[in-house]
C-alpha cells in the first residue's frame, strides 16, 4: 500500500515538472543509506571493540577473518538466526514499532549532512544578501531549515525509546525508558542551545550554508564561544545517543539492560544499529557545525577550484569527503575514549548536570557569541577578505576571558547547590576535598 | 523546490521503514520460533513478576517534560532570531535577552524551590 | 503496522473521495486531500483508542501528518517545528502525563451518560462550524488558487530559502510585543506548573524566586527528603521512585 | 574545586594505556595476533603444542591477553593437575606396589586399584589396574604426597577437555602411566633434588626387596636386576 502511495506522489510530483534529481537520489538511497552507512556502522562497532580492547590492554576481536574484520557480519548473521520472541504480556505492535522509530530517527538525520563540498553555484549570501559563489554541499538534500530539522528528527528517538520500554511491560524496561527519556529531553536543550551560536554567526539554518561560512571565516571551534558550544554540544550528544558516561538507559548493573531488555534477535539488532548510526550521525553533525566539514585546517583551497570541470569537482569532493571522514573518525574515537574512561553517572547528578550547569552555561555562551559576532563578524560582513588580524585577536581575547569567567561562574554556582557541593564531602570525610577524596568514598556508619 | 526536497525525505522515511521492517520479516522466515510459556514470561531475574507494571509514575518526570517543552518552544523563537540577527540591530539583541531573561527567571525559580532536584 | 494500514486505508478512501466528489486531478490537491483524510482518521483513532498510549500514538501520527500538510503549504520551518515541538516534546509530555494516570490500559473506563457527552459534542461541532465559516469567509480563500499570479521559479526559491530569516525579521520587528508576551506566557506556565507540582513543604523556602545563595544552599534537603520518604511513599505506595 | 582537572587527568591516564599497547614490545604485538587454524592462515599459526610461550610478570605492560590456543603461558614446575603413575625408564618397572595408601588418603575417593596376582594366585605388589576418575579428582596432590614409593606424581597436563565424559574421563592405568624421563623433564628441579634422589634409591630398594620376597615365596625367582 505504501508502494502505491509512493507512486501516486511520484506521479504527481512528476506532473509538477520540477527538476527532480532522481538518479542522484536513488544513488543516495541504495548506495548510501542501504549500503555504505550500515556497513560503516558495522565497522564502527568493530572499531569500538578493537579500541575498547586496547584501552583495557586486550587485543579485541581477531578470530573471524583477518584482524576480526568479519566479526560484525558474523554477529549480524547470528542475530538473524536467533529466535525472535515477544513477551506474552507485551504490547505486540508497539513492541515492533519502537526499534523502527529509533532507526528512522537515526537514518533521517543523515539526509542533510554535507559530506563533501559539492560544487559551487551563485546564491544569495545569507548575511549580506548579495549574489556570490556558494558551495552546494555534497549532501542528499539541502534544507533551508537543516539545523532544526536535525534536532527534530533526533528527538523522535526519545519517543521510540519510551515506547520500547513501555510496550515490553517489564518493570526494569519501563523504569529504564522513563529515566532515559527524562535524560534525553534534558540534554536536548543544551544540544539545541549550543547550535544557536552557529546559526547566529552563519545567518542561515542550512547545513551547507553553515559549511560555506565556515570555509570562508574559519572553523567555529577555533573561536572561544564556538569551542564552548562545541564542548557543550559534544557532552549533550553523549547523552542524546545514550553513550557512556550517560548510558543510564542501559545501566546493566541496575536495570539489567534497560529499555531493550525484552528484545531479542534482530529487533535488538535494530536498536544496536540505531544506536551506532545515531552516534555516527551526531559525529557528522558536529563535524559539519563546528569542525568545518571537509575543510582542510587553515586552508580554503578547494573552494576556488570548484565549479569548473566535473572531474576536478569529483576529485576535490573525494578529498573533502576523506577529510570529513577523518574528522568524524576522530570524534568517534573521542566517544570510545570517554567510554573507556568515565564511569556511569548517577541519575540525580545527571539531571542536575544538564539543568544546573549546561543550560545556564549555554545561555551565557549565547550572549558571548553575540559579542563575538559584533566584534569580529558584523564589521566585515560582505567584505571578501574576512576579519582583520587585530580585530580577530581582540575578539578572541575578550570572549575567551568571558568564557573562562562564565565557566568558573557556572561551576561555582553548580557547586553552591547543596547536594553537589563539596562541603558535604568535607563534612563527611573531614578532609580537604580533592581528587583523592573522590576516590576514597567514605563508608556510611 | 521545497516539496521536491521533502519528497526525498519522504522516500528516505519509507526506505528507513522498509530497512527496519525487512529484517523483521526475514527473521520471521529463517529464525526458529518455539515459544514456550516460560520464554514468554517477563524477565525479572528469575522471579515471578509481582503486580502490575503499568503503574503511576512520579510527578517529577512530568515536571521535567514540562520544562523541556517550555525550552523547546523557546528554540522555536531562537532559531529565526539567530538566522536573521545580522539584518537586525541592537534592539533585536535586547528583545531576545529580555525573552531569555524571563525564561531564566522561570528556571531560577524552579531551581530555587528544588524542582530541578531529582529525588 | 496497524497504524500504517489505517493511514494507507485513509489515504485510499480520501483518494476515492477526491475522484468521486471533486472530479478534479490537481496534483497537489490530491495529495493534500489524502493526507488530510489520513489525519482525520488518526484524530478519530485518538478519540476512540482505549489504551491511552495507543491514543497518544495516534495523536503523534496526526501531528506528523499535520507536519506533512505544512510542507505541502511550503511552510518548511513550521513543519520542522511541528515535528520538533509536538512529536519531540509534547508527545513526551503526554506520555509522562499518561504515566501519571492510574488506568493506562483503559480497563476501567465507565461509559458516561449521554447527558455528559452532549455538551462535549456541542462544543466540538460548534468549534468546527465556527472555523469552517471563518475560513470560508476569508476573502482570498476561494480566489487565491486561481487568481494569484504565480511568481517566477527563482524568486520563489529565494523566498523559500530565506524563510527562517524572514520569519525572524518579522518576529523581531512587526511582532515584537506578541513575542515578548509569549515569553511571559511561557515563564508563567513554567512557574505555575513547577509551583503546582512541587510538594507543599518546599515552597516556603525560596518562593520569592530570587537566586540568593542562601536559598540555593538551603534548598530544604530535610524537607524534601521528608516529603520524598514520608508523604510520598506512605500515602502512595504504588509510586515508583527509581 | 578541581573544575574538571580529574576528568582531564583520567582521560590522559587511559590514553596512555591505549598508546602503551602499541608501543611496548614493538613488533611483538604484531606477531602476537592469533587466528587459529584457518582455511587461509594469514599469521602462519604453528602446529598444535608448539605454540609460542608468553611470559608474564608483574612488570608486564601493554597487551596482557594470551591467545591461549595459539600461545600459552609458561607452565611452572609446581603447577599440578592430575596424578599420574611413574614407571622407570631403566627397566620399565612400575613403581607402584598397589599398597592402596593413595586410595585411602584421597579426599574425594577417586582412586581405586586392583592387585596383580602371581601365577599361583598370590598377590604381587604391582597393580593389575589403576583407575582415577578425573571428574572427581580435585587435584589436591595428597596421593603423591603420601605415596611411599614415589610412584604417583602430579602431572601438568591441563588440556583434558573431551567430547564424552563417562568413559573417557575415568583414566585407567594405560592412560596414567608416564615414564620417569617424562617426569624428570617436567619437574627437573624436583627430580634432581637430594630429597627425591635418596627417596628414589630407598624406594627402589624397598620395592626390590618386597618383590624378591613375594616372588621367592611363590617359588619362581626371576631376578629383576
Amino acid at each position: 500500500m505504501n508502494g502505491l502511495w509512493v507512486s501516486i506522489v511520484a506521479m504527481k510530483m512528476a506532473a509538477l515538472s520540477e527538476p527532480v534529481p532522481w538518479v542522484a537520489w536513488f544513488l543516495w538511497l541504495f548506495v548510501g543509506f542501504a549500503g555504505l552507512f550500515p556497513l560503516l556502522v558495522a565497522y564502527i562497532v568493530w572499531g569500538e571493540r578493537k579500541v575498547a580492547a586496547r584501552f583495557q590492554d586486550r587485543i579485541g576481536p581477531n578470530r573471524v577473518g583477518p584482524f576480526g574484520l568479519l566479526q560484525s557480519i558474523a554477529d549480524l548473521v547470528k542475530l538473524l538466526f536467533k529466535e525472535d520472541f515477544t513477551p506474552a504480556r507485551a504490547d505486540f505492535l508497539i513492541h515492533a514499532l519502537a526499534p523502527v522509530l529509533m532507526l528512522i530517527s537515526a537514518m533521517l538525520s543523515l539526509a542533510v549532512i554535507p559530506f563533501g563540498f559539492g560544487s559551487v553555484s551563485m546564491r544569495n549570501d545569507p548575511v549580506t544578501g548579495v549574489l556570490r559563489p556558494t558551495l552546494t554541499g555534497f549532501s542528499a538534500v539541502d534544507l533551508p531549515s537543516g539545523v532544526p530539522y536535525l534536532i527534530a528528527v533526533s528527538s523522535i528517538a526519545s519517543l521510540g525509546l519510551f515506547l520500547a520500554g513501555w510496550s515490553s511491560r517489564n518493570k526494569y524496561a519501563l523504569l529504564g525508558s522513563m529515566r532515559s527519556v527524562a535524560q534525553m529531553v534534558s540534554y536536548e536543550i543544551p544540544q539545541v542551545l549550543a547550535t544557536v551560536p552557529i546559526v547566529l554567526w552563519s545567518g542561515t539554518l542550512s547545513l551547507t550554508g553553515i559549511l560555506d561560512r565556515q570555509v570562508e571565516t574559519g572553523w567555529y571551534v577555533l573561536t572561544p564561544p564556538g569551542f564552548m558550544a562545541f564542548v557543550i554540544f559534544m557532552i549533550s550528544s553523549f547523552a542524546e545517543v545514550n553513550r557512556a558516561p550517560f548510558d543510564l538507559p542501559e545501566a546493566e548493573s541496575e536495570l539489567i539492560a534497560g529499555f531493550h531488555l525484552e528484545y531479542s534477535s534482530m529487533r535488538f539488532g535494530l536498536f544496536f544499529l540505531a544506536e551506532y548510526m545515531s552516534m555516527f550521525a551526531v559525529c557528522c553533525i558536529c563535524t559539519t557545525l563546528f569542525l568545518g566539514g571537509g575543510a582542510i585546517p587553515f586552508l580554503a583551497f578547494p573552494r576556488g577550484l570548484l565549479g569548473g570541470y566535473v572531474v576536478v569537482d569529483l576529485f576535490l569532493n573525494l578529498i573533502t569527503i576523506l577529510v570529513f571522514s577523518l574528522k568524524v573518525g576522530l570524534l568517534i574515537f573521542l566517544f570510545f575514549w570517554v567510554r573507556a574512561t568515565l564511569p556511569r553517572m548517577r541519575v540525580d547528578r545527571l539531571m542536575a548536570f544538564a539543568w544546573k550547569l549546561l543550560i545556564p552555561l549555554c545561555l551565557v555562551n549565547l550572549l558571548i557569541a553575540a559579542i563575538w559576532f559584533e566584534i569580529v563578524i558584523r564589521p566585515v560582513a560582505g567584505r571578501p577578505d574576512g576579519p582583520g588580524f587585530l580585530q580577530w585577536w581582540i575578539g578572541f581575547g575578550v570572549t575567551a576571558l568571558l568564557e573562562v569567567l562564565a565557566f568558573f561562574g557556572a561551576v561555582w554556582l553548580y557547586r553552591q547547590d547543596s547536594e553537589h557541593s563539596l562541603k558535604t564531602w568535607r563534612s563527611s570525610t573531614g578532609s580537604k576535598p580533592s581528587i583523592i577524596a573522590w576516590r576514597s568514598v567514605p563508608t556510611k556508619v | 523546490m521545497i516539496l521536491s526536497r521533502y519528497l526525498f525525505i519522504g522516500m528516505l522515511l519509507l526506505f528507513a521503514i522498509g530497512f527496519a521492517v525487512a529484517p523483521l520479516v526475514l527473521i520471521r522466515i529463517i529464525a526458529p520460533r518455539r515459544p514456550t510459556p516460560h520464554k514468554g514470561q517477563t524477565v525479572e531475574c528469575g522471579l515471578e513478576t509481582q503486580g502490575e507494571t503499568w503503574i503511576r509514575f512520579r510527578l517529577q518526570y512530568y515536571i521535567f517534560a514540562l520544562l523541556f517543552v517550555v525550552f523547546d518552544v523557546e528554540t522555536v523563537f531562537l532559531y529565526p532570531w539567530a538566522a536573521s540577527y545580522v539584518s537586525l540591530g541592537w534592539y533585536a539583541f535586547v528583545e531576545m535577552m529580555v525573552f531569555l531573561a524571563m525564561l531564566t527567571v522561570g528556571l531560577v525559580y524552579a531551581w530555587a524551590i528544588g524542582a530541578l532536584k531529582w529525588q | 503496522m496497524l497504524l500504517l494500514m489505517l493511514v494507507s486505508a485513509g489515504m485510499l478512501v480520501a483518494g476515492l473521495w477526491e475522484i468521486l466528489i471533486f472530479r478534479e486531478f490537481g496534483p497537489m490537491r490530491g495529495v493534500f486531500v489524502q493526507i488530510a483524510g489520513a489525519a482525520v482518521l488518526c484524530a478519530v483513532g485518538t478519540v476512540l483508542a482505549r489504551n491511552l498510549i495507543h491514543s497518544a500514538l495516534y495523536l503523534v501520527a496526526f501531528f506528523f501528518l499535520v507536519a506533512c500538510l505544512f510542507i505541502m503549504l511550503e511552510a518548511e520551518f513550521l513543519a520542522v517545528m511541528q515535528v520538533l515541538v509536538f512529536i519531540g516534546a509534547v508527545a513526551i509530555l503526554l506520555m509522562f502525563g499518561i504515566m501519571l494516570t492510574q488506568d493506562v490500559q483503559g480497563d476501567q473506563v465507565e461509559a458516561h451518560s449521554v447527558l455528559r457527552r452532549l455538551p462535549a459534542a456541542i462544543v466540538a461541532i460548534g468549534l468546527f462550524v465556527m472555523l469552517a465559516v471563518a475560513v470560508q469567509q476569508r476573502p482570498d480563500f476561494s480566489k487565491a488558487r486561481t487568481e494569484r499570479a504565480a511568481p517566477s521559479v527563482a524568486a520563489r526559491e529565494r523566498v523559500l530559502n530565506q524563510m527562517p530569516q524572514e520569519l525572524g525579521l518579522d518576529l523581531m520587528q512587526r511582532w515584537c510585543l506578541p513575542f515578548e508576551l509569549v515569553g511571559l506566557l511561557l515563564t508563567a506556565s513554567l512557574v505555575g506548573a513547577v509551583a503546582l507540582a512541587q510538594p507543599v513543604g518546599s515552597l516556603s523556602a525560596g518562593s520569592d524566586g530570587t537566586p540568593s545563595p542562601g536559598s540555593l544552599t538551603e534548598t530544604p534537603e530535610h524537607l524534601s527528603r521528608e516529603v520524598a520518604g514520608g508523604t510520598h511513599s506512605s500515602s502512595r505506595p504504588d509510586l515508583v521512585s527509581p | 574545586m578541581a573544575f574538571g582537572r580529574g576528568l582531564v587527568v583520567g582521560h590522559l591516564v587511559t590514553l596512555r594505556r591505549f598508546v602503551r599497547t602499541f608501543m611496548v614490545g614493538a613488533g611483538r604485538t604484531w606477531q602476537r595476533r592469533g587466528g587459529g587454524p584457518q582455511r587461509v592462515d594469514f599469521f602462519q599459526s604453528p602446529e598444535r603444542g608448539l605454540e609460542p610461550v608468553i611470559e608474564q610478570t608483574d612488570e608486564t605492560e601493554g597487551i596482557f591477553t594470551v591467545e591461549y590456543p595459539d600461545e600459552r603461558l609458561k607452565v611452572h614446575e609446581r603447577f599440578r593437575v592430575l596424578p599420574v603413575l611413574v614407571y622407570d625408564d631403566a627397566d620399565g618397572g612400575i613403581r607402584c606396589t598397589s599398597c592402596n595408601i593413595c586410595a585411602k588418603v584421597c579426599p574425594p575417593q577417586c582412586i581405586w586399584m586392583t592387585h596383580a596376582q602371581g601365577p599361583d594366585g598370590n598377590p604381587v605388589p604391582v597393580p593389575e589396574d589403576f583407575f582415577i576418575d578425573m571428574d572427581v579428582c580435585m587435584n589436591c596432590g595428597l596421593c603423591a604426597e603420601y605415596c611411599p614409593f614415589d610412584a604417583i606424581k602430579m602431572d601438568q597436563n591441563f588440556e583434558l577437555a573431551n567430547y564424552e565424559r563417562h568413559q573417557s574421563h575415568i583414566f585407567s592405568m594405560q592412560d596414567l602411566l608416564v615414564s620417569s624421563g617424562y617426569y624428570a623433564e617436567t619437574h627437573p628441579e624436583a627430580w634432581m633434588s637430594a630429597d627425591e634422589q635418596s627417596e628414589r634409591a630407598k624406594a627402589s630398594k624397598k620395592k626390590n626387596q618386597r618383590l624378591q620376597k613375594a616372588l621367592s615365596s611363590s617359588g619362581d625367582v626371576p631376578r629383576l636386576d
